[in-house]
């Protein structure tokens, strides 16, 4: 609950990120995704990572589960350095149409990493039915996630990871593409589950009322190449809901202090000189408009242009 | 001649029978075999004789050398043609062979009704379909023409399966038709008329085809081509002495309508090869240019 | 030979809407209209020869088809051939799917012997079957090895090459969660890359299933190998006409009933998949 | 859900010049590789072949200089084969997309002809063969017809499905905007259905190959097959292998051929499904 | 400008939308998605029109493009009744990935509905620079589709309408895919074209907060089958921006009045024994957590829960 990523009980980092650097190198082009990325997260912390688009905070996050090697610097988890997808992780990706597999049902998709884990057969049906029953979604184990509205598919997702029991859970803006009503529904469902479990998460989002609301912290990455700009400690009380802790005004502060970070991060990278990049672009490469181009936000106020 | 299977040599063993597998065309030329076979000349020699149908002579030829015949039926050009490329193939014995008769043959040259085309040599310059290019039909076909004074050098060829001849003919697609039987008889029913029988004109008594294996067979097993040999002249000599059982026998294995069937010529199934009309068309070969030098028959004849 | 249809990969239609009920339509009103379509050919087929357009001796009307037809039915000889033919289809076809899916699955999993084989794939795919006839014979003589080896050849294309798009075609998404839950290789060839691949395997064998019933039947018609090719060489040579366009039918009839036997396989196989589903929900 | 695209111009890097070199020589290693080491392999084995059959690779290669380059061939029975496998082709063409996308458009016109469709589609062409014969001589214009004959199926049904699935929003938005009439035909439904068009064109040109051989069993003087054909009935099995060689030669020169074409007309369609396969999440 | 639709200055009704009722006969059952909608819109006009989701808003856009046949009623555009789609209506889709050939450049997508009308060549480079431009797409004239971002195919999509030059224009839910900075953007651009163009506009949402910013009038549509509960007007100064308008209280008012309208509507429909429908179906048909269902909402502000 402290800003330094050291948890309180003194048990040290459960995730150290160290001088990260990340370069993807293609056929002719090379992007320096990420430049610099040091910090660590405590064990049983739950730290948002927030940032522009294009910032690298996928990046980030593939880093850590092991899916990318880094270019240079390390991921420590539990005191080891990430090769490949360390047991124990969890993640939940942004696409959970694509993430679930639609061969199998409800059941089988959170039971199938059970069974690689060789947990005896009732053990996983018990682990499927509690997770399940956690995300409201226990009477709907035999259907197919395709016949299963968005939101309940993420949740489905959200089932399968809790059910792994991993000792950290990263998720990649799981939410963006679910509706306003039941993206708040599943923020009141990880912050539930994470206060039941006392698992570590990393939430990463490019919502910054999401971050706030959620988060113990809240990380602030610049815009690419990518360093962390800001690290901000949430000192919202533990018991959160949609209206009374949205509407408090110590949420508006935080969350005013956190989107002017991310307005300067718009604007600030780890590479000054690459500032203007971004707009010089042809067409065809990423957009000028996927909602941070330096030209339209400026005369936004944190208020208004943070919430969707 | 039942009781002469006695002479019997140890491959048979302890009364075993040998199998032996016969590549033949499912055509009228073959019905001695399947006569001979229904008649149990074949079981006598201790011989039990499977028939394959084949497509035609160069299956036959690659099937027997490939191993998968031990004897097959095809025509003698072929034969030579094999030879020619040096394929071990060595006839056993007489296959089929033309009446000889102009009139009353198993093939011929039809026009439509109203040809123009009177005799075979009218044929000159004309398109006349046959079954194979390069065979014993057109080499047979090329020398009547020349023996009715007719200029065989300018004839175009059209390929066209036998089947499919007498449509051709009368739907005037093309001049005319070196057919044999069924088809032969077919044609006529429709109103074709004959203008040559080649077989029976070009060369006297012509041998057609012959049963034939490879030389490897024919002398590291002698004694089984000897047994197969005498099972199969006992059957030419039956069918040639009982036609209205070989004509009984073509409902076995083809789907000639009974009514035709009893209406067409058969092939003659004289006794012996006739060296003397292969030697003849072995050289007719090399001058219509279809093997390039000039074969002694004597190789490939028993 | 690779007459088929081929609705591509299924989930290549990527941008097509998943749900729509397209042209499914009332079934029954469908079927009938099918029905009335058949009867429409079959008359056309009756008419022409009768009034003459065509002279009955070589394209019989429908009426005597259907007698030669029935009387076919009646004879055992027909039935082996039958057998004989559905037993050279089948037995090349499952060798082909066979083949097709390990080497698929070989080649797709191995990035480096698939950018290897790729062009020696491409150069032996388009060399037609036909071609090899002489060496079926050489190898086989005229027998069901014959045939095997063409259909075989035919077919085993027509699913490799399903089989490489179906593995190729893994959900980045979905590789990286079973990466992420630490699956085992095994468990992610059976769980991810096999049904991943399934639909387009489906498809696969629905077109080599067509493609192997020509080609067995073609053999037999060539080679000489038993089967409905034969009896048809047979008919023909033997100027029985009927019988001939009775066996025709027959392997058109064969042919239809192979292609609806693949479609019901792959419904009941890949219930989950869009291509099937969305003609449930509307 | 904003699209992201990879297409990001970058900086060079230093060693790219040499990188270049690295991979154009391992493509090089990748296409010719495995296809040199096969003719080798053919080679060495067949080096001192006793078999008729199957002559020496040697033997082969230096015969088919004089077979076919040396002589008339090219132009006596290469081109004519080649004139009315395109001519057939490109009848196949234009029947095959201008009923598929007459056939996909209409739910009945599609129900009624079906199953007549499914039918012709599954009788082997060589069978038909005699059929064609019958109506159509047995000149050019019967090979064409039977070339015809087999191309047409797969590029109709390949053409029906991709005009079913013409995207709804797509034609709501024709209608929005007046696009009716040869407009609407080629902008959206030609154009929609291309992908699968041209998949149907791919398998079509395979059959087409194999039928351009079958049609030269009958009836014909001159033609590739007609040369194959000839060959082997007369046991000039190294000739007849060139002939195969050559067969697998233009086939594959044909398919790349196609391959090309492809590429120019559906480079939209690569580049879209690129794009959904790599990042686009919708 | 005023809830009438009857246009001040006396022109008439550019749209008679009378007693319009749609239902749609499936297989075995039939649903009566639009009960009786009455309103007219005059020629210069932007109305937007709201209601829960599955009110029937894409069904009555949809008949009033004369892409669907009503079942009874009649749609009066210029004074004709609509058979089919009419000429000098432009409608923008939804779903912009699908209504963008893909196999055209952009310039050729905005161009061919112009080829259609037989316009000049130079007319027609002029009018697609023009409105390419307009929206700010001047750059990538020959960039296909999927090149582009969500929010630049959106664009293309109504540069594509612009450049058709329509009397009316109609949108149905053009902006419901787009991520909230490139929304904000559109609903300028939409409010500026409208402004330079004096197209009527016809603009389906289901977001309040969009409709009150947009239009000069909103319908509020009650949810199925479905009639007109509310047109409000919206008497907000016609120079509007996102920071200043939406922050001013009147704002907050009109949200607010059309918000309480939507809650009404969705317990309230032309069938009041329908209410309950919604909820009893089967998983797989129309999900029941899309953004409306009747058991979250409740406890829900206006401020809050209406935001997308
Ligand atoms: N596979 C890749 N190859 C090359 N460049 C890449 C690749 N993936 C990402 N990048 C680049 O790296 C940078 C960071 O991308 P990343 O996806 O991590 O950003 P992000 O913060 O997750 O963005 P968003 O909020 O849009 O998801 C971007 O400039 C992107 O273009
Ligand atoms: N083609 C159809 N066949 C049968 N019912 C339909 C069809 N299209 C829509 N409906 C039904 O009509 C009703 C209205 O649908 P419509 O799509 O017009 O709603 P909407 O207001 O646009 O909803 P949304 O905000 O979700 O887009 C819904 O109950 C829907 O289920
Ligand atoms: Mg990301
Ligand atoms: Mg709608």
């Amino acid at each position: 609950m402290n800003a330094t990523g050291i948890s309180p009980d003194g048990a040290g980092p459960l995730l150290d990120v160290r001088a990260l650097r990340k370069v993807y190198t293609g056929r002719n082009r090379s992007v320096e995704a990420v430049r610099d990325l040091t910090f660590s997260v405590g064990a049983g912390d739950l730290v948002c990572v927030v940032g522009p688009s294009g910032a690298g905070k996928t990046t980030l996050l593939r880093c850590i589960a092991g899916l990318l090697a880094p270019t240079s610097g390390e991921v420590v988890l539990e005191g080891a350095a990430v090769q490949g997808p360390p047991p124990g992780m969890a993640v939940v990706f942004q696409e959970y149409g694509r993430s679930l597999f639609p061969w199998m049902t409800v059941q089988q998709n959170v039971e199938l990493p059970l069974k690689q884990k060789k947990l005896p057969r009732a053990r996983r049906l018990e682990l499927v039915r509690n997770s399940l029953d956690a995300v409201g979604l226990g009477d709907v184990p035999a259907a197919y996630p395709w016949q299963l509205s968005g939101g309940m598919q993420q949740r489905v997702a959200l089932a399968r990871a809790v059910a792994y029991e991993p000792h950290i859970l990263l998720m990649d803006e799981p939410f963006a593409a679910v509706d306003a009503q039941t993206r708040a529904d599943l923020e009141d469902l990880v912050r539930s589950l994470w206060q039941r479990l006392g698992v570590t998460i990393l939430f990463v989002t490019h919502d910054i009322d999401e971050a706030v609301y959620l988060g113990q912290r809240v990380l602030v990455l610049s815009s690419s190449p990518t360093v962390v700009l800001d690290d901000v400690a949430i000192d919202l009380p533990a018991e959160r809901d949609q209206l009374g802790t949205r509407s408090s005004a110590r949420f508006a502060e935080l969350r005013a202090q956190v989107f002017g970070q991310v307005q300067r991060a718009k604007h600030q990278s780890g590479a000054p000189d690459h500032q203007s990049g971004a707009q010089g672009q042809p067409a065809g490469s990423r957009p000028a408009d996927t909602g941070t181009g330096p030209e339209t936000t400026e005369d936004r106020q944190p208020t208004d242009a943070g919430s969707r | 001649a039942c009781g002469s299977s006695s002479d019997d040599t140890p491959s048979g063993g302890s009364g075993g029978l040998d199998k032996v597998k016969v590549g033949a065309i499912p055509i009228i030329d073959v019905a001695p075999l399947h006569l001979g076979k229904a008649k149990g000349f074949f079981r006598e020699q201790n011989i039990e004789i499977e028939v394959i149908n084949t497509t035609g002579g160069s299956v036959a030829v690659t099937g027997v050398v490939s191993g998968q015949f031990d004897f097959a039926f095809g025509n003698v050009v072929s034969l030579i043609q094999a030879h020619s490329q040096n394929i071990p193939v060595k006839a056993v014995t007489v296959g089929n062979a033309s009446t000889g008769k102009p009139g009353e043959d198993f093939g011929g040259v039809v026009v439509p009704p109203d040809s123009p085309i009177k005799d075979a040599a009218g044929l000159a310059g004309k398109n006349i379909a046959i079954n194979n290019l390069n065979n014993i039909t057109d080499t047979t076909t090329r020398a009547s023409i020349r023996k009715a004074g007719g200029d065989a050098s300018n004839i175009k060829w059209t390929e066209l399966p036998f089947p499919e001849m007498p449509a051709a003919v009368m739907s005037k697609r093309v001049d005319a038709a070196m057919v044999v039987e069924p088809f032969f008889t077919i044609a006529q029913n429709q109103g074709a008329r004959v203008v040559a029988y080649n077989f029976a004109e070009a060369i006297p008594n012509m041998t057609v085809a012959a049963y034939f294996a490879t030389e490897q067979t024919i002398s590291q097993k002698a004694d089984l081509t000897g047994r197969f040999k005498t099972a199969m002249d006992k059957s030419l000599k039956y069918a040639q002495e009982h036609p209205d059982e070989a004509r009984q026998v073509l409902q076995t294995y083809t789907k000639i309508d009974p009514a035709v069937a009893a209406k067409i010529v058969l092939p003659a199934w004289p006794a012996e090869i006739n060296r003397e009309s292969v030697q003849t068309l072995a050289d007719l070969m090399v001058s219509d240019g279809l093997i390039k030098e000039k074969v002694d028959v004597a190789d490939i004849l028993p | 030979m690779t007459p088929a249809a081929t609705v591509p990969p299924p989930a290549a239609t990527a941008p097509v809407p998943a749900g729509r009920s397209g042209g499914t339509g009332p079934r029954g009103g469908n079927a009938l209209l099918g029905l009335l379509g058949f009867a429409t050919f079959l008359a056309v087929l009756e008419v022409v020869p009768r009034s003459g357009l065509v002279s009955a001796n070589y394209l019989p009307p429908t009426s005597r088809i259907a007698g030669a037809l029935a009387e076919l039915l009646g004879e055992g000889r027909f039935w082996t051939a039958v057998a004989d033919t559905l037993r050279g289809w089948f037995l090349g076809l499952a060798i082909a799917v066979a083949l097709g899916v390990v080497v698929g699955f070989v080649l797709g999993t191995v990035p480096v012997l698939r950018e290897f084989t790729a062009s020696t794939i491409e150069f032996l795919r388009p060399i037609p079957s036909v071609a090899l006839i002489p060496l079926a014979v050489l190898l086989f003589g005229s027998e069901l090895g014959s045939v095997l080896l063409l259909v075989v050849y035919a077919a085993f294309w027509q699913v490799l090459v399903q089989v490489l798009y179906g593995v190729r075609d893994v959900d980045p998404v979905a590789r990286d969660t079973a990466y992420t839950f630490g699956l085992s290789r095994w468990t992610r060839i059976r769980h991810l890359l096999w049904p991943t691949a399934l639909p387009y395997l489906l498809t696969g064998i629905r077109l080599a299933a067509a493609v192997a019933l020509i080609l067995a039947i073609t053999a037999e018609l060539i080679i000489g190998a038993p089967g409905l090719g034969n009896e048809i060489n047979r008919a023909q040579s033997g100027g029985a006409v009927d019988s001939m366009y009775a066996l025709i039918i027959v392997t058109g009839l064969l042919g239809v009933a192979v292609n609806g036997l693949a479609r019901r396989l792959e419904r009941a196989v890949l219930s989950w998949h869009p291509s099937v589903r969305g003609e449930e929900t509307p | 859900m904003s699209a992201h695209s990879t297409v990001r111009p970058g900086r060079r890097s230093p060693g790219a010049a040499v990188g270049t070199v690295a991979r154009v020589l391992r493509w090089i290693a990748a296409v010719l590789g495995l296809p040199v080491a096969l003719l080798a392999l053919w080679w060495v084995l067949s080096a001192d072949s006793e078999t008729f059959y199957l002559p020496p690779l040697a033997e082969i290669l230096a015969a088919f200089d004089d077979v076919w380059l040396r002589s008339d061939r090219l132009r006596a029975d290469v081109l004519p084969s080649l004139l009315r496998l395109s001519a057939g082709f490109g009848l196949a063409v234009v029947l095959g997309v201008g009923l598929g996308v007459l056939i996909g458009s209409f739910r009945r016109v599609r129900a009624f002809c079906e199953p007549v469709l499914e039918f012709l589609r599954a009788v082997p062409p060589p069978v038909l063969v005699p059929v064609l014969m019958l109506f159509a001589g047995f000149g050019n214009t019967m090979k064409v017809l039977v070339v015809l004959s087999g191309c047409v199926w797969p590029i109709l049904l390949n053409t029906v499905e991709g005009v079913r699935a013409v995207d709804e929003v797509l034609t709501d938005t024709c209608r929005c905007y007046g696009i009716r009439g040869p407009a609407r035909l080629w902008h959206l439904v030609v154009r929609s259905a291309s992908p699968q068009i041209v998949t149907g064109l791919r398998q079509a040109l395979s059959v087409g190959i194999i039928l351009m051989v079958i049609s030269e069993m009958f009836a014909a003087n001159n033609g590739l097959g007609f040369s194959i054909i000839q060959f082997q009935r007369t046991f000039a099995v190294t000739n007849m292998w060139t002939g195969i060689l050559l067969l697998g030669l233009l086939g594959f020169l044909l398919a790349v051929l196609l391959r090309l074409f492809e590429r120019r007309a559906l480079h939209w369609y690569s580049g879209l499904r690129q794009f959904q396969r790599n990042d686009g999440h919708r």
